[in-house]
């Protein structure tokens, strides 16, 4: 913690960058929040704990053109890639503070779970991939544990009007506040395709057939980009599972494609590339 | 419904150097299929955006099938490897939130493949009628 | 609001036989924004196409849909109708009555009405989306490149040059000539090849419209057809050419002797040279990796160690017309082009990939083409045919055919075509430099196909006398001054072995060294082995997937040289069609991109098959997608994959498609 | 004496509304509690702190149909919504019913909105004291508290055995069974203490700060979700928009946020409020200005709903504690 209180105060003293992004205390006193660090003195209210659950790297995007400093879980880490691959944000524009990390504890408002949340459990990124400035001991290398879709798998054993019946019940709960779009790094663009009036792809009322194109297409826009931070699913008012939804295609995409998200800044997301060879089970 | 009497709605995204011409070709040599397919002029099977599919479905197609050249053979030399992998993945993600993936056809059809082009559509229409109609919940009111 | 007409044609009784087509304009009438509808029996027909036109014009209508054949088949032909009737061609959308129904539902007339009119809702409601289009113009630079100086290029340079326009020839060597120029006699006829080869060099050498850019090389290259921008690397010849008269006294003084490429290493050259005596260009180049002097140069321009290599400097003591330049520096030059050729040709199979033909390891394992240069007169050995290790002459020739073709373990799946008639057409030659020779031929079929190719085939076996043995050889090994070739006689099925004196491998035809960069400089595809790849194997097998590039000779695939011929001529007529006119009019049907929408990803510029999108910095820095018109071919790729929706097809619009849609349900 | 009706008792009553009337009840539904149509007395939730959505989506729903246009022989027909049920919501607690008092302001203002009044004059409100306060409550600093009856019909508060009822207006007295309470001398439990924050002259304050860069240094944070919005009982913001169902045209009228992008995008692309700042600026502005200035009252509850699922922790007593401390030193 001190580490990145330093560090933050170097970069804003030297003015290597005008802002430095990290965690400060919530007004529950117990969890954290983002922190938007201007002054050298301010440094200190920066923190860092098992509550920072939160993916800063979505701030990048207002930032264009400035110099900032950001905190970085390894998770986050990957959609920092993702950003540069896509060319949205500049390698040179960004001081990464990378923070080794265990993984981080399910919060809600005025409470710290004592369980490790269920991304981090199947999680083997204890190191950002990418990073300027790294704090923490990197572990020793352990043999990457294979990853766990048990939830995906829980509902693939589903039948598909069990499935259907399933996402419809959450679905009709979506009050389209869009929070999950708009605190997703991968989501950024100019006009939303559900913002859109023409073409109209989704409709104004608030219903399970109009909400289902929105997350159907919320996820798929998100195939082969999404490095699973699961902040669209925790800032969702109505306990939406979306993480299942963006865990579905990282599943498909890897065995498919063997592809996983922001591992590195130049591989081409899956949709971008072909094989000659494959097949896909497509016209057979 | 009785299944005998439903009559399945689609919506078929037909590749205009390839697929579209092998309806032609099916149309000149008069090999009939059932009616029930409405076909939509693209000109290649990589234009087909997901958002039409799913359009499709919430308006109430029973089923959509999306045919384009045979892999190699494209018009445009790739189009149809990248409608390839966006539909393979595209159809996983359906069949997850409980739309039956056989609900959504994706063939490969030359321009000189009337007969298979009349099959294709033959034997996909009977497949949706073996589904029956869709539930309302997914239609919407 | 617009006014669309709806015109239905009953195809004589095709669609009105089927379709109750009444009914059909019934339902149309009712269509939003439908103000006419008619019905005609043959709408393609000029009264048919006139009534569409007074209609058009007596309505006032704005927008037009046809209910009739295919638009594969009259789309062109009803555009010109609306236009004739000064609407915007593209204003118009037609709905496929024949081909998608009555043709394919003739047993259901109920359905197929009820279809019928169905697809002229989908069709009512994309018209309505419809915008008018205008193509664009764009001047064309009626200069050629062509990319190898082989037979196929020449003859290519040659056609074009002579339809008048002007033409560059690049090519990589130190002379035009490729592949051909290195062969003694060619087959069936067996007329001599540097005979019928060397005057069409002249020619190309001497040709007005002709610059020859012999080693050189194609760096970079932009644009597109019509508008090409091709960056040329021209290597330092270390002469001036201007004044060189091609005498000949440097080459034959010069006292550095390095084997000649041209001769395939069964002879030397100068490090000042021409790769054979009718050269085009007649003049020679320095070879700056031995010219004594450069390395003297080098020397003292590093400072090194110790005693200076000799200053040398013969060839300019010598030189008669000073040409000698030690000045010269590889230079990039920059032209326009408005079509390119490429030929860029072939080079043999590599056998020391085969152990067990010595890899390598024997002097007396040759392939043909070094065959060729043995027989060749004006060869190493004056056409003495002679072992390679002591000059003796062989008696016992074997030859192995499929030498790194049709053969899966080498990668090399294709058959190299030309070697079952070549390897006929040695045997048949050795027999006539020496009667005495006998040759054995391994094969595993012959292929024989072409105009007098198998008369000539069997020549080589009933009059010359050649051994053909089906099968493979399994081993080669040295045994005093024989090579021991052991293999199998498949027909006989018997283990054969001969002792022979030379061993001639029929080495496969694979691209030139180069190929898949080339490919991907001048962004056209190539497959698994480096060939490139033609737009359409059957009906468009000199073009390419981009426009204004064409293919020709051993660079497609095998060919001999009737086929290269006839390709270069094939390319250069596509090119001289294509400066035929004289301005290039796009397809307006093209992508375009909304840069209030565009968030830069460039995912567009990534799958777009033609690289017909750049990425562009706005005034506020954002970096943004911008369609090229002249490269967009219209395939909507960009469309489908752009999330913001900020790519769009034009004339196949998202919204045109999401109408058609859901129109079905409205 | 206070009437009293024990717990199983209420659940005979409200077993009997729900057959003369549409009963509307907090429902536990995957985690979270929100007001559903209950068939079913023994689905509804009583150990709820507050519900997710408060009941001011049975007033002003998320979606509503205005009208529908259908096409009858060549012409144009306008059908009007359909009627609505009458209808009982128990379980509102008292920040809730202060927010449908603050939405009756706009909505039922002259010329008042009919179908908003349509909900409301259908609607019985049966309120329900908080036994407990949370960290988020801070309603006592908004004018309500725990138990306060007044927004109500009836207010029901938890006893030992019971319910302590009262009647608070005559549609609250119309539907009380006379049959099921019980005279009794049980005195109602003293309210539970909760967070305060000052909000004297905070209109001032706003005013003076208008142009502070407190508000872009607050929205660095801001992600422009509509999530607070539309959790807020106060929030009023709507979209009217005509939605076709496959040929069936309806007039729908759709939960809108200040929050959301291009919200006062006027024709030409022209956002006023263009910038996160001023974006953010609007929603205080709007609850502690620009409301105050016209209904006479802050339109916030301090239901502590936004306080409590803000993902960036946005916590509207830390923002009028600032904007109250940055005094004049506006612009700086």
């Amino acid at each position: 913690m001190q580490q990145i209180r330093d560090k933050a105060k170097e970069l804003l003293t030297s003015q290597a960058v005008d802002c430095v992004i990290g965690y400060g205390r919530a007004t529950d006193g117990v969890t954290s929040r983002p922190l938007f660090v201007y002054e050298p003195e301010q440094v200190e209210e920066l923190i860092f704990d098992k509550t920072c659950t939160h993916n800063l790297t979505k701030y990048l995007l207002n930032r264009r053109g400035k110099k900032t400093g950001i905190v970085v879980k390894p998770c986050d880490s990957r959609a920092i890639n993702v950003l540069l691959n896509e060319e949205e944000i500049k390698r040179d524009e960004v001081y990464i503070i990378g923070v080794v990390c265990d993984g981080v504890v399910e919060t809600r408002w005025n409470q710290v779970g004592e369980e490790k949340q269920a991304r981090c459990q199947y999680c083997h990124q204890h190191t950002p991939v990418v990073y300027d400035f790294l704090v923490g001991e990197p572990p020793e290398e352990s043999p990457p544990a294979p990853e766990d879709y048990a939830a995906v798998a829980e509902i693939e054993a589903k039948s598909l009007s069990e499935r259907e019946a399933f996402w419809t019940e959450h679905f009709d709960r979506c009050c389209r506040c869009y929070a999950c779009r708009q605190v997703c790094p991968g989501c950024y663009c100019t006009e939303c395709f559900v913002d859109r009036l023409d073409p109209l792809w989704v409709g104004i009322r608030i219903a399970p057939e109009e909400n289902r194109i929105w997350h159907t297409i919320r996820a798929f826009h998100l195939a082969g980009r999404c490095a699973g931070c699961n902040e669209c699913e925790r800032v969702c008012p109505m306990n939406i599972p979306l993480s299942l939804l963006n865990r579905k295609l990282v599943k498909e995409v890897d065995e498919l494609f063997g592809f996983q998200a922001g591992l590195n800044e130049e591989e081409m997301q899956p949709l971008g590339t072909f094989k000659k060879e494959e097949k896909l089970g497509i016209g057979e | 419904m009785a299944v005998e009497d439903f009559q399945p709605r689609m919506v078929g995204f037909l590749c205009n150097w390839c697929s579209y011409a092998g309806a032609d070709m099916a149309g000149t040599s008069r090999m009939s299929y059932p009616p029930n397919i409405r076909i939509i002029r693209v000109p290649c099977s990589g234009r087909v955006d997901p958002l039409l599919i799913v359009k499709a479905f919430q308006q109430g197609a029973d089923g959509v099938l999306v045919a384009g050249c045979h892999p190699g053979d494209c018009h445009y030399v790739e189009g149809n490897y990248y409608a390839r992998r966006r539909l393979a993945l595209f159809r996983l993600l359906l069949e997850f939130i409980g739309i039956d993936p056989r609900r959504l056809c994706v063939e490969w059809v030359s321009a000189v493949e009337g007969k298979r082009f009349s099959q294709v559509v033959t034997s996909f229409t009977e497949e949706l009628v073996r589904l029956g109609p869709r539930s309302e919940v997914q239609v919407g009111a | 609001m617009a006014r669309i007409g709806v015109f239905i044609c009953h195809c004589g009784t095709n669609i009105g036989g089927v379709v109750d087509i009444p009914r059909v304009l019934e339902a149309a009438k009712e269509m939003p924004q439908v103000v006419f509808v008619d019905g005609n029996k043959y709408t393609c027909s000029e009264p048919g196409q006139a009534s569409v036109r007074e209609a058009i014009i007596e309505n006032q209508l704005d927008k037009v849909v046809i209910g009739s054949c295919s638009p594969r088949m009259h789309e062109r032909t009803f555009r010109n109708t609306v236009a004739s009737a000064g609407l915007n061609p593209y204003l118009l959308e037609i709905a496929n009555l024949r081909e998608h129904c009555s043709w394919v539902h003739g047993y259901d007339k109920e359905e197929a009405t009820a279809k019928a009119i169905e697809l002229i809702k989908m069709a009512v409601a994309k018209v309505s989306r419809h915008e008018a289009l205008f193509p664009k113009e764009a001047g064309i630079t009626k200069r050629a490149l062509v990319i190898g100086g082989g037979v196929a290029g020449s003859q290519a340079a040659l056609d074009i040059a002579n339809a008048g326009y002007e033409v560059v020839l690049v090519e990589r060597e130190p002379t035009i000539g490729g592949r051909m120029a290195q062969l003694d006699k060619t087959f069936p006829t067996l007329d001599c090849s540097a005979c019928i080869l060397a005057p069409k060099m002249v020619d190309v050498g001497q040709h007005p419209n002709i610059t020859l850019r012999t080693y050189a090389e194609v760096r970079k290259v932009g644009g597109f057809v019509g508008n090409f921008e091709v960056e040329i690397l021209q290597r330092a010849k270390m002469v001036d050419h201007t004044k060189c008269t091609g005498c000949g006294t440097c080459w034959d003084k010069c006292p550095e002797k390095v084997d000649s490429e041209f001769d395939l290493g069964l002879g030397k050259r100068t490090a000042i040279y021409i790769p054979f005596p009718q050269a085009v260009p007649p003049k020679p180049v320095i070879d700056t990796d031995h010219c004594r002097h450069i390395k003297y140069r080098q020397f003292m321009e590093e400072g090194g160690e110790g005693k200076p290599p000799p200053k040398c400097l013969i060839c300019e003591k010598l030189c008669p017309a000073e040409a000698i330049d030690w000045s010269q520096q590889d230079e990039i030059i920059t032209e326009k082009f408005g079509a390119i050729v490429v030929a860029t040709g072939f080079k043999t199979f590599d056998y020391t990939a085969y152990e067990e033909f010595g890899g390598g390891r024997y002097p007396d394992v040759i392939t043909s083409l070094q065959l060729e240069r043995l027989m060749n007169a004006a060869g190493p050995t004056d056409g003495e045919v002679v072992r390679p290790s002591d000059g003796a002459h062989p008696k016992t020739v074997v030859f192995i055919s499929c030498v790194g073709s049709r053969d899966e373990r080498k990668q090399r799946s294709y058959c190299s075509k030309v070697c079952c008639m070549y390897m006929a057409k040695h045997a048949i030659m050795l027999k006539e430099h020496d009667p005495d020779v006998q040759c054995y031929i391994f094969y595993i079929d012959i292929r024989a196909g072409g105009k007098d190719f198998d008369e000539f085939a069997r020549r080589a076996q009933e009059e010359y006398g050649a051994l053909y043995l089906r099968g493979r050889v399994s081993k080669i090994y040295q045994d005093c001054k024989k090579l021991i070739v052991l293999g199998e006689d498949t027909l006989m099925g018997r283990p054969v072995e001969i002792p022979a004196d030379l061993v001639v491998l029929a080495t496969g035809i694979e691209p030139s060294d180069g190929a898949a960069e080339l490919a991907q400089t001048i962004n056209i595809s190539y497959d698994t082995h480096n060939f490139f790849v033609e737009a359409h194997v059957k009906l468009r097998p000199v073009e390419t997937q981009m426009d204004g590039i064409f293919l020709a000779g051993c660079c497609v695939g095998p060919r001999d040289i009737p086929e290269s011929v006839a390709q270069g001529s094939a390319a250069a007529s596509k090119v001289t069609d294509l400066f035929s006119q004289e301005r290039l009019v796009t397809d307006p049907m093209v992508a375009v991109i909304d840069a209030m929408k565009c968030t830069g990803c460039m995912l567009c510029a990534t799958i777009c098959p033609f690289n017909a999108i750049d990425s562009q910095t706005t005034r506020d820095g954002r970096i943004m997608a911008v369609v090229n018109e002249s490269l967009c071919k219209g395939c909507g790729l960009c469309t489908a994959a752009c999330r913001p929706g900020a790519a769009n097809l034009r004339g196949f619009t998202q919204q045109q498609l999401l109408a058609e849609v859901t129109s079905l349900w409205q | 004496m206070t009437q009293v009706i024990s717990k199983s008792d209420l659940m005979v009553w409200l077993g009997r509304l729900s057959e003369s009337h549409t009963l509307i009840a907090p429902v536990n539904d995957a985690e979270i509690t929100l007001f559903r149509r209950v068939s079913n007395v023994e689905d509804i939730a009583l150990d709820f702190t507050n519900t997710t959505l408060s009941a001011k989506e049975w007033f002003f729903p998320p979606t509503e149909t205005l009208f529908s246009v259908e096409r009858k022989d060549g012409q144009v027909e306008l059908v009007p919504a359909e009627k609505m049920e009458e209808s009982v919501i128990f379980g509102v607690r008292p920040c809730d019913a202060l927010g449908i008092a603050l939405l009756d302001r706009p909505f039922l203002n002259e010329p008042a909105d009919a179908i908003y009044r349509r909900h409301r004059d259908k609607t019985i409100l049966i309120g329900l004291s908080c036994r407990e306060a949370h960290p988020e409550c801070f309603c006592t600093s908004m004018g309500t508290a725990p138990d306060d009856p007044s927004n109500v019909d009836v207010l029901l508060t938890e006893v030992a055995d019971g319910y302590i009822v009262q009647a608070v207006t005559e549609k609250g007295k119309a539907i009380l069974p006379q049959d099921l309470l019980k005279e009794s001398d049980v005195t109602p439990p003293s309210p539970p203490s909760l967070s305060t924050v000052s909000v004297e002259g905070i209109e001032d304050a706003m005013l003076r700060n208008f142009d502070s860069i407190y508000w872009e240094r607050l929205a660095d944070r801001c992600l422009h979700c509509n999530l607070c919005a539309y959790v807020c009982p106060a929030c009023y913001c709507f979209d009217v928009r005509d939605y076709n169902d496959k040929g069936k045209i309806q007039r729908v009228r759709s939960w809108e946020s200040c929050q959301s992008p291009g919200f006062t995008t006027i024709a030409g692309g022209y956002d006023r409020r263009a910038g996160k700042g001023p974006h953010l600026r609007q929603r205080f502005s709007h609850k502690l200005l620009y409301f105050p200035r016209e209904f006479g009252s802050a339109a916030c509850t301090g239901c502590g709903r936004c306080v409590k699922v803000c993902p960036v922790n946005i916590d509207i007593r830390e923002v009028i504690a600032d904007v109250q401390n940055l005094g004049g030193k506006s612009g700086q």
